[in-house]
């Protein structure tokens, strides 16, 4: 982990709820696709955790939907405006067990980690087959980001609008070698449930400090109990316990 | 001595910048960040008898100035601090540590402050009769006179390391409780723990928080902190540990003038993690703006 | 009746939304600013049965999220307020009115309710038992659920209308006051009054306040008064007026999801005298967001 | 009293504590020398009091000593930055009573509010006297503006390091119809002691609200009680109560 200040290089609009921010500044301590960054904003007490969607050379980029008042002011913010990060949180995603065909699968504001993911793993030689899932049309974004990187990419959406309807485990293709994936949690178990092969699942939760202090994001786990924040995000499909 | 050095129940702290228990960990987190043993001391995580996951999440909400938390003590027991977590502590931190306690009879409390006692690097035992988040637990010792003296009687029997005295904000008279601990042996009071606290998710309608309310920290209960801080110091002999949203050396100074003789920083680490050495680090040049010499 | 629209204890208010006394004088001042008959009423200032002064100066002081006050019921006494003040507020403000009452001794709220229950546009009485204050002031029936019982039966006896007790948030358990109100016949509670907080000023070494501590408001205690106003909305039957921080109409809503039936607003009327207004105005759009059709 | 927000066209230090504020806006409801504003800061929750020192046209000057957080983030303020001020509060000299050769008494940051009086008085045709207080050399500022008005102008410093040596009561001309001031308590009390006409004396109070409704800063006169922001800051000579 590493605190440090950045500086805004672009914040667009991707539709009407979800932005892209680009930030360039001391980006070492960032060195797994599926960390997260979290971010202080003014006047809000506690910092924003928003996952990493791309690193090149000093830059990052992040996507995130105007979801409350944080993300509301962020989407306000403009080019040159600083802002202080801590960088580096997380243990992301393990990239070694993907096999030669790894499928990623994102759902919502859950893709956007799974870019520089796809990205790593195309640069790796991997055959890599993404499922984007979206509740409708309008709120797709970055189909054709992942397109431009070559991977083998399928849309859903659960009103049928684009895409294949329904959801992204009715798009699962027969066969992979390994499931990557990030969203909100019925996605997960639904993909847990039917996954065929091992794979890794990025999990939310609320924080505290974004770095293993507060206990705030405890879950449990097979092997033991695991705050989100340092021991997670991403946990493999061995070690997750479902509650209820 | 140095002067920012203070003495806390005997014990010689090169300054009074404390870290709060349960925003600190066992240090060795805040160790990767910076050489932690330029802090005064620290209180690391409550512990209890047996190990506790702790509540169902979410734990943590937002407010103004501050934050909710309902970890509900969450630690791996005391025999697997004593085992895993004090030795990787020792590694990174060389001064006398405080050993926070949490409990849910006085036989429990009792129980962990002794094993504690044959810890070389505890130096203190802060025994919290006020944990908001554990029903039935923590928090009821602290809202009674003789409650709390009972635990303070059985904590006393079992260590002669000093015994502070965490108390909860939550109670219609503060300095009752302080002077029921310090009648009944305590060697020094700490305070605030969190204030009861509760916020609601407009979009669920529900409680932001699966406990349904949980403990506020942060600079909203500054003003709150300094006043109980003032009056228990002005109602009891013995020392004093202020907390309760201190986030700035000015914070730090105002609580040792409400008569608090050392400090301990709770939330603010957790947007800061660099928080409390910086502190320790701007405390001279704030000192030299108000014409503060020293801390004792 | 709009969508906006509340009853409270049998009176109908237009919308939720009632300054708080002490913040809002007796209404003249903000009908400088915005005809004030958008609110669903507001409570005038603290009215006692002699005329008073009030603490010295300095009575103010500023905390993150909040200040502090220790105005100390500074008011012309009843008789004045209703040959003086009273034919004023009748001039901007045609609805009725909460009067805010408080007393040194049972026989004094008796006696300021007995007038102010002569004067129609008087709807409620808010009897406020809990101002930090004043020494051996109204506080100290509202850590009692004996003393409270005690001025709520006096109050009954001489007035038909509602009336609503004040309570203060500084005791261990807040329904056990709420309980002992409805029981002697409370028509409603309202909560929270301050939280008695504190400065000191680290230039001069001493208390901000002249009277050292005072009223602690703002937004820093909404999640304190959230979770009494829902601790007491539980545990009573008769209405419950929410208020503590209350800043924005999501403040509003978030209090009438606890259990408040109607909301005071009172220290963000100092920095917004506009704010009541602008809630008012702004409350249907924040209810479509969330997805409150009224607010019954 | 209005609401309204006001843009930054100065903000520049006249010494190494105290700063001139330019501010454009509707200025309206700012009727008398003597009123003050009342400034919303970021992160701060009460508004900052501040005497207004001049007002031509649309433009207000406020000028301001950094003595704590809230004056300090005004210090780094910058051009065309908006401000949400409450203006037109407080009640503000009695320009009907100033005689024909009145002196004006200010005391450090008592000064400003009493340049805006001076220029109405000189308009008025009166001979005005000013005498300006200071504790030395440094702190001096506005004694060429007051100059520049036309107006008899001694400057005191307790050190003696310019001007008169002393007090501002050391300074008292001989002959004067009236007597405005502005100043720290102590010099308002000397003034009040030695001055032989009547007078109106402005006081500073630490303020809730600065418009009437909290009753944070009332005092006691001799015509009873009275809020300083609002039925204040000035009062005469007559109904002055020196407590103590």
């Amino acid at each position: 982990m590493k605190q440090g200040f950045f500086e805004i290089i672009e914040n667009k609009a991707l539709n009407n709820a979800v932005y892209r921010m680009r930030l360039q500044g001391d980006v070492s301590a960032v060195t797994a696709p599926g960390q997260f960054v979290n971010i202080k904003l003014a006047g809000k007490y506690l910092r924003r955790p928003i996952s990493v969607c791309d690193k090149t050379g000093d830059v990052l980029t992040l996507i995130y939907k105007v979801v409350g008042q944080g993300t509301g002011q962020m989407a306000r913010m403009t080019e040159r405006e600083r802002l202080d990060l801590l960088t580096g949180l997380g243990n992301g995603y393990d990239l070694t067990l993907s096999g030669d065909a790894p499928l990623l699968i994102g759902g919502g504001v859950g893709v956007p980690p799974l870019y520089w993911l796809a990205k790593e793993l195309m640069a790796a030689g991997k055959q890599v087959s993404v499922i984007l899932g979206f509740n409708t049309k309008d709120e797709i974004f970055y189909e054709t980001a992942f397109r431009g990187l070559g991977a083998d990419v399928t849309v859903t959406t659960a009103d049928g609008s684009y895409g294949v309807k329904g959801f992204v485990t009715d798009a699962l293709p027969a066969q992979y070698s390994y499931v990557y994936t990030c969203g909100p949690e019925p996605m997960l178990k639904a993909v847990y449930k039917q996954a065929k092969t091992g794979g890794q699942f990025s999990f939310e939760e609320r924080m505290g400090c974004g770095f293993g202090a507060c206990m705030g994001c405890s879950c449990k786990t097979l092997t033991g109990y695991k705050r989100i924040c340092k021991d997670g995000p991403v946990l493999t499909k061995e070690e997750i316990l479902w509650e209820d | 001595m140095g002067r920012l050095s203070v003495d806390l129940c005997g014990i010689p702290l090169d300054n009074p910048v404390i870290p709060a228990s349960g925003t600190f960990g066992y240090g060795y987190e805040f160790a990767e960040l910076y050489d932690i043993n330029c802090l005064g001391t620290f209180s690391f995580k409550g512990t209890t008898k047996e190990p506790r996951f702790g509540n169902p999440t979410p734990r943590i909400a937002e407010c103004t100035g501050g934050m909710i938390n309902a970890v509900g003590l969450q630690n791996p027991g005391v025999a697997k601090v004593i085992e895993e977590e004090l030795p990787k502590l020792k590694q990174c931190f060389h001064k006398p540590v405080m050993a926070n306690v949490s409990g849910f009879s006085v036989e429990e409390y009792a129980y962990t402050c002794a094993r504690l006692d044959k810890e070389p690097q505890v130096g203190w035992l802060e025994v919290n009769i006020s944990c908001p988040n554990v029903h039935g637990g923590g928090m009821s010792f602290g809202t009674d006179p003789k409650a709390a003296a009972a635990v303070v009687k059985a904590v006393k029997a079992v260590t002669k390391k000093p015994v502070l005295i965490k108390l909860t904000p939550n109670v219609t008279d503060i300095t009752e409780i302080a002077k029921a601990c310090e009648e009944a042996g305590a060697d020094g009071i700490s305070l605030i723990n969190t204030l009861l606290g509760m916020r609601i998710d407009l979009k669920t309608k529900r409680p932001v928080i699966a406990n349904v309310m949980g403990g506020f920290s942060g600079p909203a209960v500054f003003p709150v902190a300094l006043r109980m801080v003032y009056q228990v110091a002005h109602a009891v002999q013995i020392p004093v540990v202020g907390m309760g949203g201190v986030s700035s050396p000015e914070d730090v100074l105002e609580m040792m003038l409400a008569g608090a003789c050392a400090v301990e920083i709770g939330a603010a680490n957790l947007v800061n993690p660099y928080i409390c050495r910086d502190i320790v680090r701007d405390l001279p040049a704030v000192m030299d703006r108000y014409h503060i010499k020293d801390l004792q």
